[in-house]
Parts: C-alpha cells; structure tokens; sequence
C-alpha cells in the first residue's frame, strides 16, 4: 500500500535515534581529542632521524652520505656534509650531516628515504598533529627537530625497531669480533716478527666491510 | 485622503510607471508586482480587507509568476534595448495622455465624485464587512455569476493547456527551420 | 473556568501594562511594536535552537553525536554560526542584477515574518485577528515565490536560476493542497478567522478537545497538509530546489556571509510559520487535547505542539531521500490533489451527518466517524493501487558498465 | 480633494500609465501586464465607488472586484500561453514584428 515503505523507513531512523541514547556501541564516533584511536604499527607519516644515546648531535645515525637525498621522488630533504668526522657507533669514524632538513610541506610519505638508507639512519614517524601558522619555516624541519632517540622508534614501530637493533647489535659484534681478530692479527704479526715462522691459525676470514642489509 | 493613502498611491503609480517603462523586462515583472501589491495594500486602506488579500494572492502569488514564467521562456531577459518601445510610441504616449486628460476632467468636475465623495467623506470608518457576509451574497445574490465564473475558469485552465502544449513539428521543408532550441537563459 | 491560570495570560497582562504605562498618543506605536519585537525575537531564538536541534537529531538518527563542542552539549553551536556567517565576505558576482540581488533577502524574510501576524501563540496572543486570517497567511506567503525568484534570476548563475524555477514550480504546485486542505477546515468551522477557528476547536465534550484532527477528515487532511507544508517549505524530501547533488545549492548560490544566513533564517521561519497554520487548523491551536490539562497555560500548549512538529520535520528529514522532479510533481497532480478534494467532500458529509442523521450520541457518533473514514480510505486506496499500477519496477540493465 | 475624487484619480493616473505601456511597448508580454494594470485600474474605481458610495452594505462593487480578479487570472493565463504559442511558432515575442497570420 502506498505509504508502507516510509512508515518502515520511520521506523527504522526512531529506532536508531532512541537506541543512540541508550546503547553505547551504536555511537561509533571517536571523540577525537579526547579520546582517540591508537594508531596501528605501520602508521607512517613523515620522516625523523634516529639518534643513539642521550646526546642527539653524538649519536645520530647519519653519516650523510646524500642517498637519501638522491632518491627523494619529491626532492624535500637536503642535506650538507660536515667537513670534519666523528666516530660512529662502532667507532669508526664518518661524517655527519652539518645541515639536515625536510621540507614536510613536500614530503609525500613515500618511505623511499627510509629503503634505501645503509645505516638505518631514517625512520617514519607517526605523528599527525603537526598544524602550523607558519607556512615556509614551520613545514621546514631541521636537525634538532627531526633527531628522536631511538627509544622512540623502538615505541611507536615495536616489530620493526627490534629488527634494526638486531641488525645493529650484530653488526657491532661483527665489528667487534673483527676488531678482535685485527688486533689478534697485529698481535701475530708482532709475534711473527718477533717470532718468524710461526702459523697464522687465528686470522678470521670474515670480510673487512659489512655489508648492509 | 490620508497620509496612508498618498504614500500607496505614490507607490503604486510608481510600481506601474517603472513597469511600462523599464528596459529589462524581469525588473518590469518586478516593478508590476511593486504596482499589484500597492493596489492591494490600497484596497485593505479603503476597508475591503478580502479583496485586497484575493489581490495580493491572485496578483503576486499567480500572475506575476505567470508573466516571469512567460518572460523567461520566450527569452525576454535578453531583449536589446535598442527596440523597447515601438515605432508607434509617440502616438501611443499621446492617447494615453489624453485620455488621462478626460478622465481627470472628468473626476475633477463630475457632481459624482463631489457629492458622494463629500457626503462619505464624514464617513471615516470603512462599512464592516465580514468574510462570512461576502460569502453569503455569492452564494446567494451572486450565484449564478459565480458559476458562469467557474466555467469561465475551467474553461480558461483548459484552453490554457492545449495552447501551451507542445505542438508536434511537421516536417515542412520550405518552412523556415528553427534554430536549435536554446537552452533557458537569462 | 479560569484555564490555565496566571501564568496563562502572565504576556498579555505584560503587554498591556507596559502599553497602559506609555503615553496616550504613543499607545498604538508601542503595541505594534511590541507585537513585532516579540514575534522577531521568540522565533529567531527558536531558529537558533532549530537549527542545533536538527543537526543533533539527524546526528541521533544516523548513530552520530551531532554538534556538542561549542558550550555544554554544544548548544552555543549557532552563537558560533551567526559570528561566522555575520563576519565572512559578502560576494556579489560582478554580473549579477545589484539591486535586486541585495534586495531578495530581505523581501523573503519580511514577507516570512508577516504570515507570523495571524498566528495564534496562545489565548489572547495574536498580533492582528483579522476576519480573513487564513487568506492573509497564503496572500502574503504567496510572496516568497517572487522572492525566490528575485534571489535566482538576479544572481545571474545558471544552477540558480534552475533552482528557482524549480522552486517556483514545486511551491505553486503544492500550493493548491496546501490550501484546499485547509478548505476542509474553513469550511467546518464557518470561518477564515484563525484566532475563532482556535475557539471553535477549543471546546469539549466530555474530556476531549473538538481538534479537527479528531475527525477522519481531519486527520486526513492534516497529514496531506503537512505534505504539502514539507514541498512548500523546500524541506527534504521535497528540497530539490537546493539539491546539492545537482544544481549545489540552487537559488541561494550566489549568496554568501549574512544574505545567505538570512536565506537560512527565512526557510526555517517558514517551517514555523507553515506549522503554527496546521496547528491553528488541525491541532486545536493552544488548546489542550483533555479538559483535565487546561490548566496548563495556552502558549504552552502551542509551543509544544510547534516543537513536536518541528521533530516531525527533522525526523522525515532523516529517513527520506531526495525525490527527482518529475516524482515530485506526479505526487502533486496525481495524488495530493485528488486526495484533498476528497477530504473536503468527506468533510461536507460530516457536517451533514448531524445527530439527527445518524441518530443519538455513542452509537451514531461511530457511525458518523466510519462513513466519514470510508469515503477517504476508499478512494485512497483505489488511488494507491492505480498509481502503483503505473508504476514499472524492473532490474535495471546498463548498457556501457557491463 | 475629497476621498473619493483621489482614488478616481489615482486610478485614472494608472490607467493611462497601463494604456501607454499597451501602447507603446514592443515586447508581447508587457502588453498584457498594461492590460492587466488597466484592468487594476478599474478594480480600484470599483472598491472606490463601493466604500464611499451611499449603499456599502450591498457589497455590489466589492464582489464585482472579486469577480473581476478572477476573469483577469483566467485572461492572464490564456493570454501567456497564446504568447509562448506565438513564440514558439515565430521565435519573437515582438508585437511588431508578428504581422503575419499564416501559420
């Protein structure tokens, strides 16, 4: 009969519109400031910088090498090497970027920074409230802004942060391990010299740079 | 002759002078509905309550919509205004001039118009007239006109219908073609 | 009986002591102007509450909260919208008919505001009772049609200028129900006066009120007129005049800032307007539905049923889609039109159906109510199948997306 | 003046401004609207006589008006819908222009 349908129609919308008030799970909305969603693991954003320790400009990761620069689909980062060096986390010594900016109002999230990064350097961050008044310096972040310990990486990205240490952990054992055995050699080689003729048992055959993953 | 009435009728001869003399034909719609408005707001000034609302609503709310319609759909908002008034128009304005010079004579010197009009003028309170009394006579008095009147409309409505509805084009060659039908603009 | 009390007539006792406290030549000024000021400032405040109350009840109604930032629960919200829309740019397009564009808001809103004249907020709380009130509500609201049309042409915009006349043809077709539907009610009470209409209906017979809503026809009539006032007020399901989807915001889409808040202001004023007539015909106007809750003071009365009304309205709103135009004016032609000119003649056959008819009170009372409740539901049901019987429901086939 | 003699005034004033448009105006449309105003004027000549004539109570001007609205509504309809038929046949609205009355 003409009519049936909106009746069903009404019926439906004052269903919905009382079991608003009384059941809770109808209300799906997030009310945003207060409350809010966790975001999932893989959320990503825009890029930061990891840095070991407690002293941002010591341990960061970077060495500035610029591959990070040259891939950029966008071109939002820039970078300028430092002249002097400074010892990495293995001791080695490399440089560091003297200037490091991105250009957020460019970046788009791609995450190609982070790919190609040898040193583990560049991570995505997860933070989305970032509104400005200031349209040219406040998109620009600099060193001090983008530098995060890494206790943050391990925080918002768990699974991937453990991986990296994991990496990193064996990688400063293998240079250890290598250290060890260069000064083992050197040691033989001081005994050799001192003593010639002796065997060359304890040399390791592991090679000299490690590669990246 | 009160203040009331000055002003309305200022209005409204206004309403009708922009209306006759305006180029764009909308604003003469408008300006004619300032002049149906006006008459009824005179007609409520004069104590005839009912027929100023019938005017209000048969004039502003019909015809005046009626005569934007027909300006819309025959594409009257873009007339040129180098051809408003026709070739005739002198002669046209000099008619009406004299015409109005007759009547005002007329008005200004008929023992009419003085003798009723100084008698009634004692009369300040509009004659009370209630809607059910108005009815009353058209049902009574007035009902054979009322019907000859509602046959006039239906058969005005009907007439109205098939004159508006759109003919079937014949295929004629030697007619001169149409040009393609041109969207509603203003 | 004293009805309701003090507090009943606690406005008019006010009014007439501030006007008994004027001086005597400025007496008549004073009372226009209180009439107006009052009119102005109740219903623009009752637009404000409208206007947070339907985004929250459409939020209810779709599982949302609504606005509950501004103030608590949000009901500062349109405080925030009238600063907003009273501190944006105002923009003329450069073709646009000045005068007449500046001039089409202002016309809607007045003409809105004069229907509010014979509207009956309670005993003794109508600005102007005049003997033809019901014929003054639709002559003077006939002006909003040219009001609309005024906004659409001038605005020298294709979507608006559609949107007018889409507007324009949608309200002169609902129209003619929308007042025939009240001819049912004119009719039975022998009146055009709103405030007797209210008295007639203001009576009781044993503990129920005389609504007219109480009648078959009544009530038939009441729910054709509300239909109508929806199509006349351009309120969903019947806003095609605005479609977004189509023509953006049709009439109104050259205004912007305070023009268009009083575009808003005018559509909302109207709902009222439209529902305060079809409480004043149908429900009884400020009266109560029982004797034992006259005490409750009129304005009361009619403000709540305003209220109830307007939740009608937002409700429909949620539950309805947009109808397309050709629907819309079927509806009218096709079914509200026959069905209102069957509701006066059912209203005919009630007048004539007296007791001495039917015979004595219970038994020929339900005699009356059926006949009368006959002669509409069979028509309407003969009207429903063949209009449905037109109707061609099929699979639709699509002849690029397959 | 009295009254009476302003309002006959007034209508005759409306009448020539109608009759002039009708006269006068090229476009179809508006001689209609002068039509319609002239017709106006006569309405207001009727309510005149009927308020300050010596028999108010017989309504006969009042419902002459009312009468009078009514067939201006039906002339009103019928003759828009002869214009648009005009229209549409000859593409102009121009009362000059339409000289011919082969079809």
């Amino acid at each position: 009969m003409l009519g049936e349908g909106i009746l069903k129609g009404l019926g439906e919308t004052a269903r919905n519109f009382a079991g608003s008030f009384v059941s809770a799970e109808r209300l799906t909305t997030v009310q945003y400031p207060e409350e809010r969603i966790a975001p999932i693991e893989a959320t990503r954003d825009f890029p930061f910088l990891v840095y070991d320790g407690a002293d941002w400009e010591a341990g960061l990761r970077c060495v500035a090498c610029q591959i990070c620069e040259k891939e950029c689909p966008p071109r939002c980062i820039h970078i300028e090497k430092s002249k002097d060096k400074k010892p990495d986390f293995v001791g080695k010594a490399q440089f560091y970027p003297a200037v490091f900016d991105i250009d957020v109002a460019v970046c788009m999230s791609c995450q190609i920074c982070v790919e190609v990064c040898p040193f583990d350097a560049i991570r995505m961050d997860n933070k989305f409230e970032l509104s400005t008044t200031d349209r040219f310096g406040g998109l620009l972040w600099t060193k001090e802004q983008l530098a995060k310990p890494n206790e943050y990486y391990r925080q918002i990205h768990p699974t991937e942060a453990a991986e990296t240490d994991e990496r990193r952990v064996k990688e400063l054992a293998d240079a250890k391990a290598k250290a060890a055995a260069a000064a083992a050699a050197a040691a033989a080689k001081a005994a050799q010299q001192a003593a010639p003729g002796d065997g060359v048992s304890a040399v390791p055959t592991t090679p000299a740079k490690v590669v990246p993953q | 002759m009160t203040l009331a009435f000055l002003i309305l009728a200022v209005l409204t001869v206004a309403g009708g002078v922009a209306a006759m003399t305006l180029r764009r034909l909308v604003h003469c719609a408008l300006a004619l509905t300032v002049a149906f408005a006006g008459l009824a707001a005179l007609y409520l000034n004069l104590g005839a309550e009912f027929a100023g609302l019938a005017q209000l609503l048969v004039y502003v709310g019909a015809i005046a919509i009626l005569i934007v319609f027909a300006i819309l759909l025959t594409h009257g908002g873009e007339s040129d205004p180098e051809k408003v008034f026709s070739p005739a128009g002198i002669a046209g304005g000099v008619i009406a001039l004299a015409v109005f010079a007759v009547l005002g004579w007329a008005v200004t010197t008929s023992s009419v118009a003085h003798g009723w009009g100084a008698g009634a003028a004692a009369q300040t309170s509009a004659p009370q007239t209630s809607v059910r009394e108005i009815g009353l006579t058209l049902m009574q008095r007035y009902v054979l006109p009322l019907e000859v009147i509602a046959l006039m409309l239906t058969a005005a409505m009907i007439g109205a219908v098939i004159l508006a509805w759109r003919e079937k084009r014949s295929v004629d060659p030697g007619a001169p073609s149409a040009p393609p039908s041109p969207e509603l603009r203003v | 009986m004293v009805a309701g009390g003090a507090a009943d007539q606690v406005f008019v006792n006010l009014d007439h002591w501030i006007v008994g406290h004027t001086p005597v030549p400025l007496q008549t000024l004073v009372s226009i102007v209180i009439s107006i000021a009052t009119i102005i400032v109740v219903f623009a405040g009752l637009f404000a509450l409208t206007t947070v109350f339907e985004r929250k009840g459409l939020g209810r109604i779709q599982n949302r909260y609504g606005p509950n930032r501004v103030g608590p629960c949000g009901v500062f919200q349109p405080l925030a919208d009238a600063v907003k829309s009273l501190t944006k740019e105002d923009v003329v397009p450069r073709s646009a008919d000045h005068v007449v564009h500046y001039l089409a808001p202002l016309v809607l809103v007045g003409v809105v505001f004069l229907t509010y004249a014979v509207l009956p907020v309670g005993r003794n709380m109508t600005a102007v009772n005049l003997d033809a009130g019901v014929l003054f509500f639709f002559a003077v609201g006939a002006g909003t049609e040219l009001a609309i049309f005024m906004a659409g042409w001038s605005s020298h915009n294709k979507y608006s200028l559609l949107g007018a006349m889409r507007a324009i043809a949608q309200m002169i077709s609902y129209e003619i129900p929308l007042i025939l539907s009240s001819v049912a009610v004119i009719m039975t009470a022998g009146t055009l006066s709103t405030v007797a209409i209210v008295e007639k209906q203001a009576r009781y017979s044993s503990t129920l009120a005389h609504w007219y809503v109480f009648t078959p026809w009544g009530l038939a009539g009441f729910i054709l007129f509300m239909i109508a006032a929806t199509a006349e007020t351009n309120r969903s399901p019947f806003d095609l005049p605005e479609g977004e989807s189509e023509i953006i915001a049709g009439y109104f889409i050259e205004y912007s800032g305070f023009k268009f808040a009083l575009f808003f202001l005018a559509e909302y004023l109207e709902m009222f307007a439209v529902s305060g007539l079809g409480i004043t015909l149908f429900l009884g106007g400020w009266s109560a539905p029982f004797s034992f809750l006259t005490w409750i003071p009129s304005w009361i009365w009619f403000f709540g049923k305003l209220l109830t009304l307007i939740f009608a309205f937002i409700w429909v709103r949620g539950t309805l889609p947009r109808l397309r135009m050709d629907q819309l004016m079927n509806f009218a032609w096709k079914f509200m039109l026959p069905m209102t000119l069957i509701v006066i003649l059912s209203a005919g056959i009630w007048h004539f159906l007296t007791a001495a008819v039917v015979g004595p009170k219970p038994l020929g009372a339900v005699i009356r109510w059926l006949v009368c409740a006959l002669v509409i539901f069979a028509p309407f049901i003969t009207l429903a199948r063949t209009l449905e019987r037109g109707r061609k429901i099929e699979k639709r086939t699509y002849r690029f997306a397959e | 003046m009295n009254p009476l003699a302003g309002c006959l005034l007034v209508s005759a004033l409306l009448f020539s401004v109608g009759l002039a448009g009708a006269l006068t105006r090229r476009s179809a449309i508006l001689v209609l609207a002068g039509i319609e105003l002239m017709l106006n004027a006569a309405n207001l000549n009727f309510i005149a006589f009927w308020r300050f004539g010596p028999h108010p109570e017989a309504l006969t001007g009042f419902i002459f008006v009312i009468f009078s609205i009514a067939v201006a509504a039906a002339e009103a309809a019928v003759g828009l819908a002869l214009i648009l038929a005009i229209y549409r046949h000859a593409r102009t609205s121009d009362v000059s222009e339409i000289t011919e009355m082969k079809g």
